[in-house]
């Protein structure tokens, strides 16, 4: 092909954009539309998963010591924990801090229990921090056999609520997004087929008189291809702006932002390329791709 | 050089369009083809185009064994042909120049042949002025002179055209015959579709004529034009 | 009775397709109107179906100022008139049958009428084996046969026809004319544009020349069918 | 008209359907999604609203007696509570139910601590649970002037935490619900354009052998409302669908199920005739007025 031809060809794609104002304007609010809600729900999902676990680090196990324990086995309990499987953090905690911190958390509702308080009844203690905390009740059978351990305290209830919540909501939004994509798929699809059957006596015509069908798609494909990127842009602003003006509101509101620990939440800026691209390079593909796939048994004359 | 063998096409319905029809049409030879409406002649013409393929028989056109065409080879086979759709087939969303401009992109010419070439067709059949025009902004007669342009714009070694004179006024009709006529003696091959009785008397050449699906007449006639 | 005046007609792209033309035809008259290709016809007959409307001057036709016409007043106008278009307009969605009945269910017929009326328009023309084709299955000049059965099925004051045997072969052109002779006789009023001279020759009556845009010529003459 | 015209327009309207199934099918698509994802956001949008509320519920305030008050004392201040602007719900909590409980709920993490109490150390108290939780530091505020209140315990952080929460959810679900309805507008209205667009030629044709608006319309309103119609059917069977099995999650998993206070949720059955109703009557108004609207630009001829 010449490449006067080529850049004809390319030209053509541009124009027909204009000139199928209606049919342009469909696929590219679908593509956007179908895009701009599969990649939403794919962020929200990401962060959710992201404070899920952050809530679950906020549940520590407490290991509480024998009563009277010499520094030495404190330091040896210490050392075992650090090697056991799943602990990923371990925090000596003494009797004197214990009691400091239980004074701080029930001061309010019961203080008048401490008056009546002799002597510091509080062990010595570890808080330890678990990789994954769907293993909890091995990983705190395990502690109970150790030396000098009197009793572990881990939320068990919390952890499994949260392990399940973490699970359904998986789920869920595993199944939002699967259905998301294939409706992305078939309205896409609907409107490429829609907007190449309105042309299909177009198409013909040019294979009548001996135009291949490399000619006849180039132009189809540019058009598909600028309206995916346009969509894509379009789409990356959207997110972008609607995802950080959600941020900014858990933001301007310290307790959710706290609570929820939203402390290490996805910043649109680390992502924000990426997810251009990934926009792009999907919007350009469905609609191009899909244009050419749909003219098809157009060109078969 | 146009050869069909024993063909049949048979549309949907059950219509026989085409019966058992066996022609040679040599290189260079002027034929029109006549009959009633319904008796097949654009049937034949698209199957000259591989439009259509027969139920039954072989067509074989410049060369080109159509019933074993495939692929590239099916655009490359039709820019050897000229055609004038009987319905014209202009391509909508393309002005009149670049619907011309269309076939000669499509074999790869030129942008300096192209802005030579175009406006010398339009001329040829006196639409230089309408150039711009998309074709639904055309009269009956200026799309299909436009059609005709577009057939010529190739030089193409086989002109089909299915009655390219039916919305033409008389005086107009016999130039353009006799233009393709111009052109058929520099070495085309132009087999022309037609149902204007008197042009056919006036031209002469070789006639054939359909009816209910078959050939009934094969014939080699003289013009009035060559006696007068 | 269609009556026009100071009529000008201006397309975008600043072509005159009609410029000052007057022109008067009363009930009962067979009006040929040829001219060449370009010169105004269609847009003449599209002034008188106020398909468009002028730019200038007022268009009356059956008693109705078309300039003034508006929501359902136009259908029901639309209705007096019998229109074959040039490019035929048949509903593609539509078999022949309903194409047909359509506009006998417009004008609220009831079922057994239309059961009865539809075949008989359909043999007038010589289709009634096409019933149940979809007009992309037919011939070109199928297609305007149905066309001009659709115009007749109202049995309509005025007929307007836009070169109705522009796809035909000459015999059946010849019946054809006869048929809106006959038709005529009984008093429609019948518009009919040609390119076929011979046609008009052989019939006579009054013809309208135009000639870019304007009326060259408009007399009776008299047909060899009348001498013979 | 005739009745028997009246009848074939009708039968015109199916039959259209099937003869432009490509154009069908995408505008029946689009329909569906739309409807879909609207009617699916506005369910959770309103469970999420309940099992706020129900969080809400969870957060009591407390109010603590002066130590040593008479039988008649408690009584008195029990009637005033309960006449109380904003208290929905009082509940008296005897000094040893108050021991109790607290053993309990803390016995396991510090058993030693009871072993040192010598007398019930816990005061005579109420729990109250109010009408709207963002009212709660006023009413507290109002509580503690009362005779024999010692100290009054309310949950000011975790009460602003969930109204904090609840405004910022609905803050989102309203934009996006917003956002929905906005683009579903925009692609429903685009894709009956385009279908009324591909037939342009056919309604034109129709006007210029005078059938009048009506006529014309009348099997492009039914095709629109048979295909709207069947969107609603199927997008109340997708809802119910998948509204039950997320609520067979949740219920399979006791510990989301209780923690979310998901045990007033809405049931679908409750709201099935009205959820049918609705998508039912969107979907064929959408569909079928949006049709005929389309279709007015090509009518003027
Ligand atoms: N796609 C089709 N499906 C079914 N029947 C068809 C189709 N195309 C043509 N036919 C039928 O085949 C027969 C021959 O058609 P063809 O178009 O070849 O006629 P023709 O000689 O060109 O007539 P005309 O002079 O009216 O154009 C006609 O009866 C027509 O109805
Ligand atoms: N929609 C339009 N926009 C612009 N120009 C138009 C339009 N329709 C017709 N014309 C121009 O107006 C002139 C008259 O057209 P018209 O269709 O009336 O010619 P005609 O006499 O019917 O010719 P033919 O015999 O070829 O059908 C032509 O030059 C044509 O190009
Ligand atoms: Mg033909
Ligand atoms: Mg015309």
């Amino acid at each position: 092909m010449k490449w006067s031809n080529f850049t004809y060809l390319v030209k053509q794609g541009f124009g027909s954009i204009w000139k199928n104002k209606l049919m342009s304007f469909a696929s590219f609010c679908i593509i956007l539309v179908s895009m701009l809600l599969t990649g939403i729900s794919s962020l929200a999902m990401m962060n959710l998963n992201i404070i899920i676990s952050n809530i679950e680090e906020l549940n520590d196990v407490v290991v509480f010591m024998d009563k009277g324990v010499a520094e030495e086995q404190i330091n040896t309990l210490h050392e075992k924990l650090k090697q056991t499987p799943n602990v990923r953090e371990v925090k000596y905690r003494s009797s004197d801090e214990a009691l400091e911190e239980f004074k701080q958390r029930y001061d309010k509702d019961y203080s008048v229990i401490f008056d009546k308080l002799f002597e510091n009844p509080m062990p010595e203690s570890f808080i330890i921090k678990l990789d994954d905390i769907s293993l909890i009740s091995n990983t705190v059978d395990n502690i109970s056999t150790f030396n000098d351990v009197e009793t572990v305290n881990a939320p068990y209830e919390f952890a499994r609520f949260l392990v399940n919540m973490r699970a359904t909501l998986m789920i869920i939004f595993g199944f939002v997004l699967f259905a998301l994509i294939v409706v992305s798929l078939i309205i896409i699809s609907n409107a490429v087929r829609t907007s190449v059957f309105i042309r299909r006596k177009e198409i013909n015509i040019m294979k009548y008189v001996g135009a291949t069908n490399t000619f006849i798609r180039t132009p189809f494909f540019v058009e598909g291809m600028i309206i995916g990127l346009i969509a894509g842009v379009i789409c990356w602003l959207l997110t972008k702006l609607s995802y950080n003006s959600v941020m900014d509101l858990f933001n301007s509101n310290t307790a959710l932002f706290t609570a929820f620990g939203i402390h290490d939440n996805i910043q649109f800026n680390e992502i924000s390329l990426v997810v251009l691209l990934l926009y792009c390079g999907f919007g350009a593909a469905l609609s191009a791709f899909g244009t050419m796939i749909s003219m098809g048994k157009h060109l078969k004359v | 050089m146009i050869e069909m063998k024993n063909i049949k096409v048979r549309y949907s319905g059950g219509i026989a369009a085409l019966n058992d029809v066996n022609l040679r049409i040599d290189d260079g030879e002027f034929v029109f083809i006549v009959g009633n409406s319904g008796a097949g002649k654009s049937t034949l013409m698209k199957l000259m185009l591989r439009e259509i393929i027969p139920n039954e028989g072989r067509v074989f056109v410049n060369g080109y064994n159509l019933s074993k065409l495939k692929g590239k080879k099916i655009a490359h086979f039709r820019r050897t042909i000229g055609v004038v759709f009987q319905d014209f087939r202009l391509i909508p969303d393309l002005t009149v120049y670049d619907n011309i401009a269309f076939v000669l992109r499509v074999t790869n010419r030129s942008k300096k042949y192209i802005r030579q070439r175009v406006p010398y067709l339009l001329s040829l059949v006196n639409l230089a002025d309408r150039a711009k025009a998309y074709p639904h902004q055309l009269s009956g007669g200026e799309q299909q002179r436009v059609a005709l342009a577009r057939a010529l714009a190739n030089d193409p070694p086989l002109l089909i055209a299915d009655e390219p004179t039916g919305n033409i006024d008389p005086e107009l009709s016999y130039e353009i015959v006799d233009m393709l006529k111009t052109i058929n003696d520099q070495g085309t091959t132009v087999v022309m579709v037609t149902h204007q009785h008197d042009l056919v008397k006036y031209f002469g050449g070789r006639i054939i004529n359909l009816k209910r699906g078959q050939i009934s007449f094969d014939e080699l006639i003289g013009g009035s034009d060559e006696v007068e």
